[in-house]
């Protein structure tokens, strides 16, 4: 039934294997870098000694450490699912990078329903949230996990409409057919509805993360670290930080690939197609990633019923009406 | 005194007598501020004359707490309640001391007037033992709830002092004649 | 910004829909371990979801009677205990303790002495109001305030650790003036110091005060009105945030603070905004005071007519000061002995946090955390 | 297409496989490599540093249930609005009338519920 020859297996593999070193080291570059963004951000070094040159291997060297931490289940803690909990997290975040085109033909699988696929895996960390706050018997983690799953699915929104408005003016799904129908960047042109698309969509990315502003479910100094309170070692490494770092990277590539014409270069001219997709890509993504950096050191978190507010009241009727707009841009420009 | 509407000492003390002067004794100026001695059972009236009356207008609560006076000497006494409020109007110090029967000290609680008398008073009654009836929640504040005795009684000793004297020289004349 | 005085608003659950569901109030600990308390701190709180029901303080995890220590100590001694009540504001503890001595013993304290204690005093508020500059931010989320105001600490820091040898627990007031004279070249170094606080105060402020999310995170929340901050004995900045102008500093000068010009920072509304405005408002004008005294610093001795043994003649006397966090008082009966007989300690922070429960009432959860943050309070310093 | 269809469900699979195989085997490498010392006090539940008062697992008040039932509003119109985005170019003005009044009818869910004041707590 399948038709499939051993070189295509070949090229499966090889193409799944460079993913998940990607996503690991996107995680750790990533981390490094927020060390180094916000540290410079706020008039000082950040990590300087581990590894030598400016501190490179601190991830790593967090990593490893965070290995050799012991595992702790808290005994009132239902055991099943608490432990699950870390890959419910992290799998979706990972399965997010099998559509995202790196290069023209450096994509695991270009899905007919690229975005689609991407919006479904992407709402199923929410799941994992609340398992995880949940299953600690914890009233911090409790509470944090309400926190998370009321965000999630209210920012989900504005990052589905502003996906809508993408594949309004693409005319597809599939993720290198976007890119291909972006002679210029739509965070550019065209005029204004891309744009605020792609705020739409970086607002809701950040509050996905739940990094600052709209950090509430994991804000240390009310709830501790919300669903992840008890969590310890690895657990919490996959739970918390690597989920934060890899979802960043992810949210930066599909930023990068909707907004920021993905592999392609910033503006149409033939002289610039020598370099090479990946770095284009890869160029866009850290623009997004500092982007987000740049957003936790300068605000302060804003509270929950707020964040409901601006999502429901602001966000969501910006966004209807935006597609529509799109429609009428579309049809009749 | 610069803050505007404040009276001198002098002419706080005639107000607080005018005011108060059935209910309370000794009426005095130490240091700027009127110090008097009422009597438990005056209390509760007297400070909310203090507070409520407007040549006074003490609305202002600084402090609560106990003094054990029966090592001070002659002309010392026993426990007492110490409660010092202050006038922003006119800038007026009032320090009230309530005498309170050392067997069975008790005063009216006056956390119905100033609020912040609640943690005062609580504090009091763990350190000095002493009653505050009317108080809503008359429990312990800094000790644990099975903690014995009143520390702050002079009757309490430390008993580190107890065990082993303060090991250095305590004055100059001692560390000149070999101590540490 | 809208003008409520009223408490806290009785909670009016909004949605209909709910209300015939069954849930259970949950009673939540925060703290002594919390990273939002500064320290031992336990806030025993029920919650309704996300609505603070309410909230009881609890203090004395770490209680160590000072009251009771001090009446064992000769008054040198207590100068280096008192100095730890308040861990943030050292120098400022040990001021009230001198003057009390002072002022039962009749002893002049020389001028030179009191404008450096006027410099020194102010440096050490200025440090602990960027203290919590730092750590109000940190609670709402802004972590970048904290590392700015740190910076700014360390320059005064060191001028302090280099006059008095402590960064935190100084030692250098003494009955009749100071420990020592200021070393070569403090004057330069101070100016230095405040002169940047004063330039670089404002870009600070705006990081916080102009932001759209701190104002609405802080405007309107944890209100506390005039009448309650009086009733619970409420000073320092949390008062003046309640439109309440007292200041010991200039409502009785002590020190030579007459002598200098500066402004009562006071805003009407009591909210967590107010609040932190005016602490922010008061580092200027404490670099104003340091500014102004050091121009005017006269030479002389630093310690005046103090007998060998320092041992202060029968009486009582209650001596108070503007501490940096609101009025710290030390009630000192005195039975003529080189130890106080008894010694009532009235700190800023123990009132100030009793009127937490006030305010804490039918808030969010997260507001909690703001009011928290908003009343600057050092746990050493309410549990003594 | 049908071959390639389900190839690529394949690779989603086969994704899925190797992503659930790399977070285990990383808690498997930690669970060889991490210490084991247990005590009581380690497995006690986090609560400030005090014994919790209560279990963690109240019925606390939910207010964001209100929350779910919109998003499944507003997410069910995302399930129609891809589809339509996809083709309206060619089905033209219809199209595009057709969906005002589809977001409308949402958007009046959204005002209710605002006027409804779900959306406020205190």
């Amino acid at each position: 039934m399948f038709d499939i020859t051993l070189a295509t297996w070949q090229i499966l593999v090889i193409k799944v294997l460079v993913i998940l070193t990607v996503v690991p080291l996107g995680a750790l570059v990533g981390g490094y870098a927020e060390h180094k963004v916000m540290a410079h951000l706020q008039h000082r070094l950040g990590p300087m000694y581990p590894g030598g040159w400016h501190g490179w291997a601190t991830t790593l060297a967090d990593g490893i450490k965070f290995l050799l931490k012991e595992d702790i289940i808290p005994a009132a803690a239902d055991r099943k699912v608490f432990s699950f909990a870390p890959a419910a997290i992290m799998v979706p975040i990972i399965m997010t990078y099998l559509v995202i085109p790196i290069d023209r033909n450096l994509v695991i699988e270009d899905l007919d329903v690229g975005l689609f696929y991407l919006l479904a895996i992407g709402s199923l960390s929410t799941i994992g949230l609340l398992m995880a706050g949940w299953s600690s018997a914890n009233k911090y983690a409790l509470i944090g996990a309400l926190r998370s799953a009321a965000q999630l699915i209210a920012y989900e929104l504005p990052i589905v409409l502003a996906a809508a408005v993408v594949a309004m003016l693409a005319g597809s799904l599939s993720l290198i057919d976007i890119v291909e129908a972006q002679n210029f960047p739509f965070a550019v042109w065209p005029p204004g509805i891309g744009l605020v698309a792609f705020l739409l969509f970086t607002i809701g990315a950040v509050a996905e993360m739940t990094r600052v502003p709209f950090d509430m479910p994991v804000a240390e100094s009310e709830i501790i670290t919300g669903p992840f309170t008890e969590y310890s070692g690895m657990r919490y490494i996959f739970s918390h930080m690597f989920a934060e770092m890899g979802h960043m990277v992810a949210f930066g590539g599909i930023a990068a690939t909707l907004f920021l014409g993905g592999y392609k270069p910033i503006v149409p001219l033939r002289i610039l197609e020598f370099i090479p997709g990946v770095f284009w890509f890869a160029g866009k993504t850290m623009f997004m990633i500092f982007l987000f950096l740049w957003i936790r050191p300068t605000f302060p978190r804003v509270r929950e019923d707020q964040l409901q507010k601006f999502a429901w009241k602001f966000l969501i009727p910006v966004g209807l009406v935006l597609i529509l707009a799109t429609g009428a841009w579309v049809l009749y420009v | 005194m610069t803050r505007p509407g404040a009276i001198t000492p002098p002419e706080a003390l005639d107000r607080v007598e005018e005011t108060l002067g059935p209910w309370v004794e000794e009426h005095k100026l130490n240091f700027g501020a009127v110090d008097f001695i009422c009597k438990p059972e005056n209390l509760v009236r007297v400070m909310r004359r203090l507070r409520d009356s407007e040549h006074l207008g003490c609305v202002f609560f600084t402090f609560l707490s106990g003094v054990d006076r029966s090592e001070l000497g002659e002309g010392g006494g026993g426990l007492e309640v110490l409660i010092h409020v202050y006038s922003p109007e006119f800038a007026i110090h009032v320090t009230v001391h309530v005498p309170v029967d050392p067997a069975a000290p008790e005063c009216p609680s006056i956390s119905g007037i100033y609020k912040g008398a609640l943690w005062h008073e609580r504090e009091t009654h763990e350190m000095f033992g002493i009653l505050f009836p009317g108080h809503p929640h008359l429990t312990t504040l800094y000790l644990p709830e099975d903690f014995e005795g009143h520390p702050m009684l002079r009757s309490f000793k430390l008993p580190t002092r107890v065990v082993k004297a303060w090991p250095g020289a305590k004055d100059p004349e001692e560390a000149a004649a070999g101590g540490r | 910004m809208a003008m409520t005085t009223e408490g806290p608003k009785p909670a009016s659950r909004g949605a209909g829909a709910e209300g015939r569901l069954q849930t259970e109030e949950m009673i939540l600990n925060v703290g002594p371990q919390h990273p939002a308390t500064h320290g031992v701190f336990r806030l025993l709180a029920t919650i309704d979801g996300e609505i603070l029901i309410n909230a009881e303080p609890v203090i004395g995890y770490m209680h160590r009677g000072y009251e009771k220590l001090v009446e064992q100590r000769d008054y040198r001694q207590i100068t280096n205990l008192v100095s730890r009540m308040d861990w943030l504001s050292g120098i400022n503890n040990e001021l009230p303790l001198a003057m009390a001595v002072e002022q039962l013993m009749e002893i002049e304290v020389p001028p030179r002495a009191q404008y450096l204690r006027v410099i020194l005093c102010e440096m050490n508020r200025i440090l602990n109001h960027l203290m919590f500059f730092a750590s109000f931010g940190a609670e709402l989320g802004a972590i970048t305030p904290t590392f700015y105001a740190f910076r700014e600490r360390e320059d005064i820091q060191r001028v302090m650790e280099a006059t008095t040898g402590g960064r935190m627990h100084f030692g250098f007031f003494r009955p009749g003036g100071l420990k020592e004279d200021v070393p070569r070249g403090f004057v330069d170094e101070a100016l230095k110091g405040v002169r940047q606080v004063i330039e670089r105060l404002p870009d600070y402020e705006n990081l916080l005060v102009g932001n759209e999310i701190f104002k609405q995170r802080t405007i309107d929340v944890g209100v506390l009105d005039r009448e309650a901050a009086y009733s619970y004995g409420v000073t320092g900045p949390i008062a003046r945030g309640s439109g309440i102008d007292m200041d010991i500093r200039k409502d009785e000068p002590y020190l030579v603070y007459d002598k200098f010009d500066f402004d009562v920072c006071s805003a009407p509304n009591g909210d967590c905004f107010d609040r932190f405005w005016v602490l922010v408002g008061e580092v200027g004008e404490s670099a104003r005071i340091v500014e102004q005294a050091i121009e005017d610093l006269p030479p002389g001795p630093i310690m005046g007519k103090v007998p060998r043994v320092v041992q202060a003649p029968a009486g009582e006397v209650y001596v108070r000061t503007e501490n940096p966090l609101g009025e710290l008082g030390m009630y000192l009966v005195s039975d003529g002995d080189r130890r106080p007989y008894r010694l009532k300690i009235r700190t800023p922070s123990y009132s100030n946090v009793s009127a937490l429960s006030h305010v804490l009432a039918n808030t969010y959860v997260s507001d909690m955390i703001a009011i928290l943050g908003s009343f600057f309070f050092v746990l050493g310093d309410i549990d003594r | 297409m049908a071959r390639s269809y389900f190839s690529q469900y394949l690779t989603i699979g086969l994704f899925l496989v190797v992503s659930v195989g790399l977070v285990m085997g990383t808690l498997q490498l930690a669970r060889l490599l991490r210490p084991n010392v247990p005590s009581y006090e380690k497995y006690t539940t986090y609560e400030s540093g005090i014994d919790p008062i209560g279990q963690g697992w109240a019925q606390t008040n939910v207010r964001y249930y209100i929350f779910a039932l919109l998003f499944v509003v507003f997410d069910v119109e995302a399930v129609f609005l891809f589809p339509w985005a996809i083709v309206f170019e060619r089905l033209g003005t219809q199209a595009l009338i057709e969906m005002v009044i589809f977001i409308a009818i949402l958007a009046l869910a959204l005002l209710y519920a605002v006027k409804k004041k779900v959306l406020d707590w205190l």
